[in-house]
């Protein structure tokens, strides 16, 4: 009859900490929610659960702010999270022709991950490196002044797994 | 961190504070200031040009004569050293030769402040020396 | 109050402070079209978010178009309703919705109720110039509600419903842009989620998004096999509601033809859910008399208050919001409930018909009430008390759809014996009459004294949150009553705090009780429609010839014949029930 | 003790740093105190230089050398050749692109010339991290003089006769709204600082945070005091890691000195700080779904009034301004009103910060006084059009906005100008395009975004924005009509004048600015099937031109659907039908005989 919810002690009492040191205000959900995917480094369904349990608010309207706000995702980054910047400076000087080679080497979607865990592929709006541009982010690490060619390089650079970012 | 109780307490901050920032202030006005610089190569250290320098800092300070100092190369008067180049606005560059810390002092009095010549220290070039 | 002066399409107007613009016109007789907006004021429902767009005007000075439903009236205003620019960006608007919007209104269980429909037969669109992507959503069908969501226009009533008024959270506006839309979380089963099936969701939705599931197939059905005998039920609220679908005045009682009409669509049984109404009070009355005695005669272990259990909704409610107080509640089935476990044991008997053979049909103001005779606890070997549950609404279709003129129809009474009923069974349709009903009874078993006064109007009203002291021969009895849920966490927070002063409380879910059920006809937010409703209850009432459950002759044949005593054994085993503990589980699993 | 003489400032704006400035600094630190300077030369990251597209920079004071696009690498040259010998290291020198010269002082380079900085003038100049530096830099000087007047009206007044407008797009004018926030009683009264910079394109929030953290913590508490408020709330992207770790730094040393918290200055008026984040939803720019966010909901615009004077954060009066607007607060009140409105146009006073990007040479960011003509952000600072190209349009106001053509060129640039022109001020985006952009195309982008970002609340931006979507779509796919054309234009008007927020209102503006400054392109996408600027993909073909090609192959190799054939050392040609146009071919051939048509 219920509906029963599982998760990890550890994940858990974590998420029940964060919560408390925001004195479990429903107003903070937002926080909440930012330090629970800095955290984990997604939102999973039961880990919104939790947090509306513990802010005793309804999962509907957790899972409503966090399907509104692009900085949250439900799905986890790979362990390589390319990001290419498609703000306008980047988008004037060739964004989408990289992001296209990316899509087209890492054979994946804007916002997926792939199978194996390795990349995850999603397009954000101006990192404010405009000088640079196009611009393109592997984990926290720049590359600027990008043409299509060196997206190959780039790739291959983490393929093989790389140094982990 | 000490706590800033009043105005008075932030203005005496700044003041303190301020000198550092002067450098700095400084820098981006640099054709309206007086321009000193200090031959700073092994021959000039040798022969003192950094306790030099420190006097023409200090001692500009003391009067508030608006002075960018820094140190440059070897200006190949090594017979002369320390040598000091002083460009005024407007005017051109003006290199002294066998400077003490004793004739820096006498220089930022002289020169800089009035516009006199120093006895003893005999202007060695009137070219740019960075060419 | 401070008037303000304003000119809508060249004609003054003169409004309190605070009134907006649609108010405004409507008091001068211009009816500015709307879509999101929906108020109850009486009940204090208000959704204003402003959003569709299609009630804007034209106010002299601003720049862009001003939403008609939010806008407060100024001093001096000047308000254009009508002008070409007005004209040209609603209907502007309303093609957009009608470009994200299929197109099936032919199969629409909204067709000819829908208020998105009503807009494009207004405004004489015959084709739409957008074409493009259409939303695309999971149909939802549930034993009470179906969900289809691309027909949703994001209006957030059943939004305000649900979080405002019920504070239920089962639904919650997600995503943003084009994909967003009003849904559960993680886009699961309502049956997964925290609601109620309560029906105010469906009840205020103005397009088909949010329709109930339709039992009428299955009954007419069931009353085409030759083999079944097909008993119906008809809930106190129906009766003061059905005369609306008909044309027929808001409050008008219509009894009468209702029995008819059952009869005529060829039902073999037609009986009233009033009559185990009464029942209910003798079960419920007994457990409350039971309980009061034991704590008058300082028993520590009684739990009170007790709290009403007719409202399947509120039982859902307290079963997923509030499983710590499960034990508190009392254990009597609901009327519905209860005439399905006597109309398939006592009176399958009776007249010598294999429960198998027997099909229970209940009309129900309600959409709970599918979920209720679903429940696994209301079945004999898979075989429910009450096999389908329809609504006021689904009723009136099946009469149509058989060609009944339902005005001319001759006043036909209930069958017996489960058709006879008291007054006090009557106002069970509204907020208080449950209450009111027990404490008929209650004085008098208890003071074994008859009442000075029957009505007791301190226990009438519309207001969320009532209570009243009723003295019962000295002894002060403290009663409370919610209706609305989220009125009826304010009291059960107040019990799990252990400050609640009440020896009794009511609790009907849905907004003045069952009147305003999520099936009976839709009010579209006219509030006087329910007052209309909430005031034909009580003349059911008054023109009762009995008017206190116990006093039911046919209750007292069945106490001697059938049952014993109230909430004796037999009683126990047919007529009460048990709760679950619904809440979510949050198991943790190991590292 | 030290004794600085040489003063190295490395920019520390998200774009230096993304090459690395921190390695840069690092770098200078360690080798200055190899060689024993540390206590003659300090090294101080500061916020952003502007000169974004040279970064990343490191600038040597007093005598004000400026070296750009520095690499960890260079660092050891430029300490042993221009701190210990004196010389310029004319390598990392900025070459003017006219005469080829080394200019070594940034007053001398034309981007610089024209720029005025008040919001800017500590970026790039102090240490954010420090906050004796903005002290020293007269900081909390006009926090002081306000709590020492004690006249909250007064204060306002100043701002008012300022003729300070609001820098995140509306420009209404912020005295007015501090007297609004002032004016509404109530217990508790909030603050709020605007940093969800949004714009795609635009960064001039994120670096005035960078850069001068304290300026806009030393505003907010002089607004919490003119209005009686005693809490302020920072609302700022969870995507501007640096600048949240500079403000938190900030705050705890404002905290830590006093200039924050209880009883500031010994006055009654205490002020705290927090911040809250943002989590990628360009709509919670306007400033109810900015509130909305920050109370834990969906950043969902409600309609006003109330305004957020009357009803905002909890219900409570507060005043939203943004990070720009705060940082032009204190120089205002220690300068002066007169001074302040002595600068700019008759109704648009001060400077604006922009953030000049896309197809110019000196990417960066600016700060010009109002009233300055595109003809002098274009050509002088922005050092012209790349690779020489055509200047087409300057797009202002970003997804709100529209395109300037040549025509406005001499057009002073201030918020009612831009207006009339078509465009907007907007938070400060300035993409510049030239003749290889399709505006099509440009239009297309932006209602991509808006449609990404509408939050879906209202029916013309959720269902209206996606229909605009559809038909730039269609158009840019060659499939457009002359009746679609029409209802573009018909469905723009609408959803401006129906949409709930200025999200929706102004989303159409990137449409119908470019319909009225090109409709000739719009036109040859419908009726010729043709991109003139040849961007569409589904509008050009790659065709190989006989004569050029010498059929080396290197095409075929790198065709990724095989769709080039040929014999060898024979013209190529290229089947259209297989054709996906994804350009390979066309990097690849050396001999240009790949044409776009």
């Amino acid at each position: 009859m219920s509906v029963k919810i599982e998760i990890s002690q550890k994940t858990r009492t974590k998420i029940e900490e964060i919560c408390k040191s925001f004195n479990n205000e429903p107003g903070e959900l937002i926080n909440v929610l930012h330090k629970t995917q800095d955290y984990l480094g997604y939102l999973p369904a039961e880990v919104q659960e939790v947090v509306a349990h513990e802010l005793k608010i309804s999962t509907a309207k957790v899972y409503g702010v966090v399907s509104f706000y692009s900085f949250f995702t439900m799905i986890p980054k790979g362990r390589f999270p390319v990001s290419i910047c498609m703000g306008t400076a980047c988008y004037v000087r060739g964004a989408e022709r990289i992001l296209d080679e990316f899509k087209h080497l890492l054979k994946l979607g804007v916002g997926e991950t792939g199978a194996d865990g390795l990349f995850s592929l999603a397009s954000l709006r101006c990192v404010g490196a405009c000088g640079l541009a196009p611009v393109v982010l592997v984990g926290e690490k720049v590359y600027g002044r990008l043409a299509t060619d060196d997206v190959k390089s780039i790739v291959e650079e983490y393929k093989g797994g790389g140094c982990a970012v | 961190m000490e706590k800033i109780k009043s105005l008075a307490d932030l203005k005496k901050k700044r003041e303190a504070l301020q000198s550092n920032l002067k450098l700095r202030e400084q820098g981006e006005n640099t054709e309206s200031l007086i321009q000193v610089k200090v031959a700073m190569a092994t021959c000039g250290i040798a022969s003192g040009a950094k306790q030099v320098m420190e006097t023409i800092i200090n001692e500009s300070n003391k009067r508030h004569i608006p002075v960018v100092v820094t140190q440059t190369g070897c200006m190949g008067y090594c017979y002369a050293e320390p040598t000091v180049e002083v460009t005024k606005p407007g005017q051109d560059p003006v290199v002294f030769g066998y400077i003490t810390p004793q004739k820096a002092e006498e220089l930022v009095d002289k020169y800089l402040v009035g516009n006199e010549m120093l006895d003893g220290v005999i202007p060695v070039n009137y070219e740019k020396v960075e060419q | 109050m401070d008037k303000i002066k304003l000119i809508i399409d060249n004609k003054e107007v003169s409004v309190p402070k605070g009134s907006t613009i649609l108010e405004a016109a409507h008091k001068i007789g211009i009816d500015i079209p709307t879509l999101c907006h929906f108020e109850l004021k009486d009940l204090d429902i208000h959704n204003k978010p402003g959003g569709c767009r299609i009630c804007v005007v034209e106010v002299e000075g601003r720049r862009n178009l001003a939403p008609a439903c939010v806008t407060e009236c100024t001093e001096g205003m000047i308000v254009k309703t009508n002008s070409i620019r007005v004209l040209n960006a609603r209907r502007t608007v309303l093609e957009l919705l009608l470009s994200d919007h299929p197109a099936d209104c032919l199969v629409c269980a909204k067709s000819c109720h829908c208020q998105l429909q009503d807009l494009a037969a207004r405004f004489g669109v015959r084709e739409i110039p957008f074409q493009g992507e259409q939303s695309s959503y999971q149909l939802e069908v549930s034993p009470s509600i179906i969900r289809d969501m691309n027909k949703c226009v994001m209006c957030r009533r059943c939004e305000t419903m649900c979080n405002e008024l019920q504070t239920v959270g089962a639904l919650n506006a997600i995503e943003r842009g084009f994909p967003a839309v009003v849904s559960t979380a993680f886009n699961q089963t309502l049956a997964n989620s925290p609601c109620t099936f309560c029906g105010q969701c469906v009840a205020v939705c103005p397009v088909g998004a949010l329709v109930e599931m339709d039992h009428t197939p299955k009954v007419i059905r069931a009353i085409a096999d030759g083999k079944k005998t097909v008993v119906v039920q008809v809930a106190p609220a129906v009766r003061v509601a059905l005369g609306e679908e008909f044309g027929m005045k808001p409050g008008t009682i219509v009894t009468g033809k209702l029995t008819a009409a059952l009869k005529a669509l060829g039902f073999n049984y037609v009986f009233d859910t009033d009559w185990s109404a009464d029942l209910t009070i003798m079960e419920e009355g007994t457990e409350l008399i039971d309980k009061l005695t034991r704590h008058l005669n300082g028993d520590k272990s009684v739990k009170l208050p007790l709290l009403s259990s007719c409202c399947p909704a509120w039982v859902n409610f307290f079963e997923y919001h509030f499983p710590e107080l499960k034990d508190i509640p009392s254990t009597a089935k609901s009327p519905q409930q209860m005439f399905g476990s006597i109309a398939k044991s006592y009176f399958a008997d009776k007249i010598g018909v294999k429960r198998e053979d027997m099909v229970v049909v209940s009309v129900m103001p309600c959409l709970a009430k599918k979920y209720e005779c679903a429940r696994d606890e209301f079945k004999v070997d898979g075989n429910p008390d009450v096999d389908y549950s329809i609504s006021t609404r689904e009723l009136a279709a099946l009469i149509k759809q058989a060609n009944i003129d339902f005005k001319s129809l001759e006043d036909a009474p209930f069958d017996s014996p489960l058709g006879e009923s008291t007054g006090a069974a009557v106002i069970f349709g509204t907020t208080g009459g449950v209450i009111e009903a027990a404490v008929r009874t209650v004085y008098e078993v208890l003071t074994k004294k008859p009442l000075p006064k029957l009505e007791f109007t301190e226990l009438r009203g519309l207001e969320g949150v009532r209570s009243a002291t009723i003295d019962v021969d000295g002894f002060k009895l403290n009663i409370g009553i919610a209706h609305g849920l989220s009125n009826a966490r304010k009291l059960l927070n107040e019990i799990k705090e252990g400050k609640s002063q009440f020896h009794a409380i009511e609790v009907m879910a849905c907004p003045g009780g069952c009147i305003d059920g999520g099936g009976q006809p839709l009010h579209h937010g006219n509030s006087e429609i329910i007052k209309a409703r909430w005031e034909a209850i009580y003349e059911a009432d008054r023109n009762m010839p009995i008017r206190k459950s116990h006093e039911n002759p046919s209750i007292q044949a069945i106490y001697k014949e059938f049952l014993g005593e109230p909430c004796g054994h037999k009683s126990h085993e047919l007529l009460h029930t048990h709760y679950f503990d619904k809440a979510k589980v949050i198991e943790v699993k190991l590292d | 003790m030290a004794n600085y003489k040489y003063h190295m400032l490395v920019c520390g704006g998200t774009g230096c740093f993304a090459s690395q400035s921190d390695q840069i600094k690092k770098n200078l630190a360690q080798i200055i105190e190899e060689k024993g300077l540390q206590n003659e030369v300090q090294v101080v990251i500061t916020g952003c230089f502007g000169f974004c597209e040279q970064g990343p920079i490191v600038k040597m004071l007093p005598d004000n050398t400026f070296y750009v696009r520095v690499k960890p690498e260079d660092c050891r040259e430029l300490v042993e050749e221009h701190i210990i010998k004196g010389r310029k290291v004319n390598r990392l020198l900025y070459t003017d692109p006219e005469n080829k010269e080394h200019v070594a002082d940034s007053k001398h380079m034309e981007f610089y010339k024209k720029q005025l900085r008040i919001a800017l003038r500590n970026c790039g100049f102090i240490d954010p991290e420090n906050i004796n530096e903005y002290i020293a830099r007269d900081g909390y000087a006009a926090l002081a003089s306000v709590l020492e007047i004690n006249n909250p009206l007064a204060t306002i007044d100043v701002i008012k006769k300022s003729g300070l407008r609001g820098r995140g797009g509306g420009g209404f004018p912020t005295g007015l709204k501090w007297e609004i926030a002032a004016k509404n009683h109530a217990d508790q009264k909030y603050v709020v600082c605007n940093a969800d910079e949004g714009d795609p394109g635009a960064f001039m929030d994120r670096s005035i945070l960078e850069g001068d953290p304290h300026s806009v913590l030393e505003a907010m508490a002089i607004n919490g005091f003119c209005i009686g408020a005693n809490k302020g709330l920072i609302y700022i992207r969870a995507e501007y890691p640096l600048a949240i770790e500079r403000l938190l730094i900030a705050i705890k040393q404002a905290e830590e000195t006093g200039l924050l918290g209880k009883n500031i200055f010994g006055s009654d008026f205490s002020f705290d700080i927090e911040l809250r984040y943002g989590a990628g939803a360009f709509v919670c720019g306007e400033e109810t779904a900015l509130i909305h966010s920050m109370e834990g909901e969906r950043g969902e615009p409600t309609f006003k009034p109330p305004f957020p004077a009357q009803e905002g954060y909890l219900k409570m009066p507060t005043n939203v301004n943004n990070v720009e607007t705060y940082a032009n607060i204190p120089v205002i009140i220690l300068k002066g009103w007169e001074w302040f409105s002595s600068i700019g146009t008759e109704k648009s006073k001060g400077t604006k910060v922009f953030a000049l990007a896309g197809k110019i040479n000196n990417v960066g960011l600016i700060e010009v006084p109002m009233g300055i003509t595109l003809r002098e952000v274009v050509y002088e600072i922005g050092g012209g059009i790349k690779d020489g190209k055509k200047f087409k349009a300057m797009q202002t106001g970003g997804p709100s906005g529209g395109c300037l053509t040549e025509k406005f060129l001499d057009t002073p640039i201030d918020y009612d100008n831009l207006i009339e022109a078509g465009s907007m001020m907007g938070s400060g985006g300035m993409i510049v395009m030239d003749e290889d952009d399709c505006m099509v195309a440009v239009s297309k982008f932006y209602l991509e975004f808006t449609v990404e970002e509408s939050c879906g609340k209202c029916t013309p931006c959720r269902i209206g924005n996606k229909r605009l979507y559809e038909l730039l779509e269609k158009i840019t796919e060659g499939k457009g009509t002359m009746e679609d054309l029409d209802i573009l234009k018909s469905l723009s008007k609408v959803i401006k004048d129906t949409s709930l927020c200025g999200l929706g209102q102004t989303s159409p503006n990137p449409v119908l600015s470019t319909i009225d400054n090109f409709w000739d392109e719009y036109l040859a996408h419908v009726m010729e099937k043709k991109c003139p600027a040849g961007q569409c993909k589904a509008l050009k073909s790659y065709i190989i031109e006989p004569d050029l090609c010498i059929g080396c192959g290197a095409c075929v190799r790198v065709c990724p659907v095989n769709a080039i054939k040929g014999e060898k050392k024979m013209p190529h040609e290229i089947n259209q039908a297989d054709c996906i146009k994804c350009g390979a071919c066309i990097e690849k051939c050396k001999f240009n005989a790949i044409l776009i048509k």
